[in-house]
């Protein structure tokens, strides 16, 4: 009965069962242990695993990310949780100074078979510093992979690819999905690919982490003005999955980009981009971006909610598309 | 300086009132996001707030209510900045963990563990460059961001400059879930500090006396040009870390032995047997204090939101046409 | 006589200026004192100004630059130097979480008049943790201003400019340009738009900071096979001066971009997704991106030019572009 | 284990040597980007190097090449690798400031001020929960590095989980060109270290015996399990920080007075009065230092570039087919 897990329980799940299969992984981070996990993904591991393997750290990012880096070249498999991308700003050395690069400087001699976990997106009311989507610039990093689970399968199976990998790979967890359900499959996933979670013929829509349900649901409404809309769920940031896309573009011949980060030098900007290059012949409309507001993501709920492209957007951008208009530029300001 | 202890009573007594109103507020979803609550901490504030002079520089954390309180800023701007009104202190788009309040020199209220002790270096170089002379900075952070870098490199260049800032450690034994001694390799922190090369002390965090003593002499010493100190004020939040928090980490024991030593009875407890107030005068700092918060509800209620044109504004400082 | 100022020099008299007409205005960073600057920038300036105008730090980045903005607050003009956009990784926490969020999360109350400087950029043989083009990060981020000088002239403007800035304005300048020389102008120059360095009619190419120069080489080349390539300037990375490439593009109809950042979510992505947004009926190619290879920068020279767009390469890609096809995707290894 | 004394000698000597060519072949171009020479630091690198197993894991900063060469690492592989050759033993990648020898588990070569300090704790972490007894991982920095929060950071780090890390300052007194004083509230950095409740001495830099001396206890102490143990040596770099570096910032009668304490002089005289070695023993060294530079040169001249083809080698695991 595999019905109705949880995204946070799928992931507490994809952990124990790695560490059950191999001494070599251990969990380390803030508040991983007594209390749980922020998010409470290791709720109960400590108790199973005990503090060594399920290790908590002082309040010392970059530090414990150090850490992680060295015990992997150490020969551990380390799987690293910072607790939000905002305070992965602290750890931002480690990972493109250290990780990213030593198998390049040492000439391929040392792996970093390291497992970043963080959460990412905003939608909680928890203001300007704890709510940036900064997928972005980790997948702009040569060295790393970077994934963004949009599905309890994923949730699910992610972890061990990444573990698998012997290259350092981040997984981006969206916030908001941890109490999403759904079926956790029966794997393995790859960790290069992008998905297609609905077909379609008039309008191919890209989408990644917590902007997938919502472009999912964008797309059932539109479906009821007859229209037909193809949703791609990213998965794989870095590397991007150029050919899935270009497949469904060159069926669909308009594309919209939905992303939760900010739209300026940000992911939606590489996706129009790489589509544009690939099926410039094919296309009937420049492709649109729809993202979030260029601010710093306000407290107040009406504010934060105006911030970040919501359901309504996404269907109001995709007919723009669809019109052969352009999405405006700048954040959109919501009715 | 000597501070009114019938004062620092009332402070107590102010924030304690407004913070359990709070938590009531978010049972009701009328306050959002993070609440961090200092129940059990307000001695600090109480006692360490009056003290500074309108000119001081004030940085706190996340857990700033009271602190906001005390410096000033009315209690109906701050509860509106919760509820996400446009009159809140931080126009509503701060909330619990970031109230400002530039008139009052407080800058925030900042949610990253830390974040805010370079600023706190800053606000003391500029001060001291514009030769402002006897003018603090007073920063307050929880004993869980002394492990993070920035701590290191901003107290080195506090001593290193002989700025004068009062570094202020709330220690309460718990970083969200991790304890003390599950973060630092040397948990006494005053030894620590003393490390850069600058007079640290340990003060009991519950005894308003007692922090307002050490406080006295520590500003009397950095007004006076002899660079920074640090103070640590030793104490515990009765409180979960914040609204979301299980409290897994702690026994119940714990949680109830220090609730025996709650600032605010045993100060009420002293100043009565002292003979400075007595039951009545209680009662109507509590009774006061209620009336204070309603007001403020009420106030924070009928305010009205931001306008959605607005969304862009702030950012830069070129506002839009 | 105003000719012959080097970039390096422009940049001191700017900072000399400011310094002597506004006691608020300090230098603060590793080494700009009895060092004279890892570039030389600040040469001879702790001699006229004393050390606590000019002001070495320890080593602590995200200790010196979160004090900037503390200091901006308080009512100082800092130039905080970074010495390159490398170590800046450790002071990504101040500048994003602090400095640009500040004003917005007080509600406008507060203003983070700062400034920072940062080499940024290879060329040098320093190898992968010493010649990054991270440009794009800080492109991505609300509440920053970023300018990259790559002229003379820039290089003496652009800072009293930023100084007058009441927001946090971010100059790189590119470590290769300091010996250049140029005409300073007269000044003022803005920090939003862009300048067409040499105007064209069959193809827009966009660079910035140490690749304008090697555009504007290629485009002599050009020249002499028949071809008039206009080339422009992005002088500022946020805001991007949208119009100014609309313009451009709108009468050449092709682009190609040209960026020392990696491709994959950098500047490039933006510029061309900016361009086929704007012109995507004007446009009678892809634009075409041609931006370093994705690997972390080696240090043999011979290798490090590859990874690197050098003239021959721009010219190689323009051909490309004005044949209508699509710049190779990913790095380029050339002959 | 004690040291074989005139094994530290010779390797004073090479380290000597190899460098002084260095920078003749940087005059040269063959050599090029940064270049940092250890040249009168020798002393630590020799004396301490000779005492750690193969099986320990060894660290050190961009100015390594000393190190490189004791840890084992043939010469003719680091000169290749300067001349950016496919044979270098980083594959031409790397260059002076990224030296790395798995087989040696030599993690290089890092040019990061104070960004290989996690590594060595996480390096400590994995053997320490692999249960690899008797392992250290030892870690070289500059006196710069202290000031920086990944110090902070790691140490308490280490010092917290009892991890097997020696921390060995090299403190020349300058980073860059910014003196200790101007860089640290507090000068004494083994009484700084000590604050993270760690065993932490000072010793003469310059001394070969005293470093040997000292190391060798902190590693029994550490292999022991003891935790981790800090180490400042005292020491001066001859030269400038590297070829960039103008020398504006100390006197010259300074570095005059250092030279004077040349540590291969110092010990070549001492090992000699002690009958230890004597002056053709002593020559012989420098003749067998310059033959192994030489053999490098030769060796580094003749080996291959990397293809360009295979510049994308090495960014992830798969390569390019
Ligand atoms: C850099 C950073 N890391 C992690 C967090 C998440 N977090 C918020 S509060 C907190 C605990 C801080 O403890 P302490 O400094 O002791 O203050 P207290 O909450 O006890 O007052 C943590 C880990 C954060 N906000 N910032
Ligand atoms: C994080 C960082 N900031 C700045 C630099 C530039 N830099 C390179 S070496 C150096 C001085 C380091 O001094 P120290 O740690 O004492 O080592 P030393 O060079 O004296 O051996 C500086 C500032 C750097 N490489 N990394
Ligand atoms: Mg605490
Ligand atoms: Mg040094």
């Amino acid at each position: 009965m595999r019905e109705g897990t949880t995204y946070r329980e799928a992931m507490r799940l994809a952990i124990r069962e790695a560490m059950i299969a191999d001494e070599r992984v251990f969990v380390m981070g803030e508040d991983v242990a007594d209390y749980g996990g922020t998010y409470a993904v290791t709720m109960g591991l400590l108790e199973e695993f005990g503090p060594e393997r399920i290790r908590n750290t002082p309040l010392s990012e970059s530090g414990f990310v150090g850490a992680g880096i060295g015990a992997a070249l150490g020969g551990m498999r380390p799987i690293v949780e910072i607790m939000t991308v905002n305070f992965s700003l602290l750890a931002l050395d480690q990972i493109v100074n250290t990780a990213s690069t030593l198998r390049h400087m040492s000439g391929g001699q040392f792996s970093v078979p390291l497992v970043i976990r963080m959460t990412t997106g905003a939608g909680r009311q928890l203001a300007a510093q704890h709510s940036h989507s900064l997928e972005c610039w980790f997948a702009h990093v040569p060295g790393l992979k970077v994934v963004a689970p949009a599905t309890v399968e994923d949730a699910r199976w992610m972890l061990p690819a990444a573990l698998a990998d012997p290259d350092p790979v981040i997984i981006f967890e969206h916030s908001g999905l941890y109490p999403m359900t759904g079926s956790m499959g029966e794997g393995p996933v790859d960790l290069v690919s992008a998905a297609v979670r609905r077909a379609g013929s008039d309008l191919t829509l890209v989408a990644s982490a917590g902007m997938v349900p919502k472009a999912l649901a964008a797309a059932d409404q539109l479906e009821m003005e007859g229209l037909s809309i193809e949703v791609i769920d990213l998965r794989s940031l870095r590397p991007l999955d150029r050919s899935a896309l270009q497949r469904s573009v060159e069926r669909t011949h308009r594309a919209l980009v939905v992303d939760e980060g900010w739209r300026s030098v940000g992911l939606s900007a590489e996706v129009a981009a790489s589509i544009t290059e690939s099926c410039f012949y094919h296309l009937d409309a420049p492709v649109g971006r729809l993202a979030s507001a260029e601010v710093p993501i306000p407290y107040a709920k009406h504010l934060e909610e105006a911030a970040i492209p919501q359901v309504d957007d996404i269907v109001a951008a995709a007919r723009m598309v669809l019109g052969g208009g352009m999405v405006r530029d700048g954040g959109i300001v919501h009715a | 300086m000597t501070v009114d202890r019938r004062q620092v009573l009332d402070n107590m007594i102010r924030i304690r009132v407004f913070e359990e109103r709070c938590a009531e507020l978010y049972g009701q979803s009328k306050i959002r996001g993070f609440l961090h609550l200092y129940i059990g901490e307000e001695a600090i504030a109480a006692a360490i707030l009056p003290q500074l002079r309108s000119t001081d520089a004030f940085l706190g954390t996340y857990r700033e209510h009271g602190h906001a309180l005390i410096r000033g800023v009315p209690a109906g701007s701050i509860m509106a900045e919760m509820f996400g009104k446009a009159t809140g202190c931080s126009g509503g788009r701060g909330g619990s963990m970031h109230l400002f309040d530039a008139s009052r020199r407080f800058y925030g209220g900042n949610a990253i563990v830390g974040g805010h002790l370079p600023l706190a270096v800053g606000l003391a170089l500029a001060d001291t460059m514009a030769n402002r002379s006897e003018v603090v900075t007073a920063c307050f952070f929880g004993e869980g961001a002394m492990a993070e870098g920035e701590f290191h490199e901003s107290i080195n260049l506090a001593a290193l400059w002989n700025l004068p800032v009062l570094f202020c450690c709330e220690n309460n034994r718990y970083a969200m879930g991790t304890s003390l001694a599950s973060s630092e390799s040397q948990t006494d922190l005053a030894l620590k500090a003393s490390a850069y090369g600058l007079p640290a002390w340990t003060v009991d965090g519950m005894d308003p006396d007692a922090v307002a003593a050490a406080t006295a002499k520590a500003l009397t010493s950095i007004r006076g040009g002899g660079g920074p100190v640090f103070l640590e004020c030793k104490t515990y939040r009765f409180r979960p870390h914040s609204m979301f928090d299980p409290d897994l980490y702690r026994p119940a024991e714990e949680v109830e032995e220090w609730k025996q030593r709650d600032p605010i009875t045993a100060f009420a407890e002293r100043l009565t047997l002292e003979g400075v107030v007595d039951a009545d005068v209680v009662d109507a700092m509590w009774d006061a204090a209620r009336d204070e918060v309603e007001r403020a509800v009420v106030e924070a209620e009928a305010a009205p939101f931001e306008s959605i044109d607005r969304l862009l504004d702030h950012v830069t400082t070129q506002v839009r046409s």
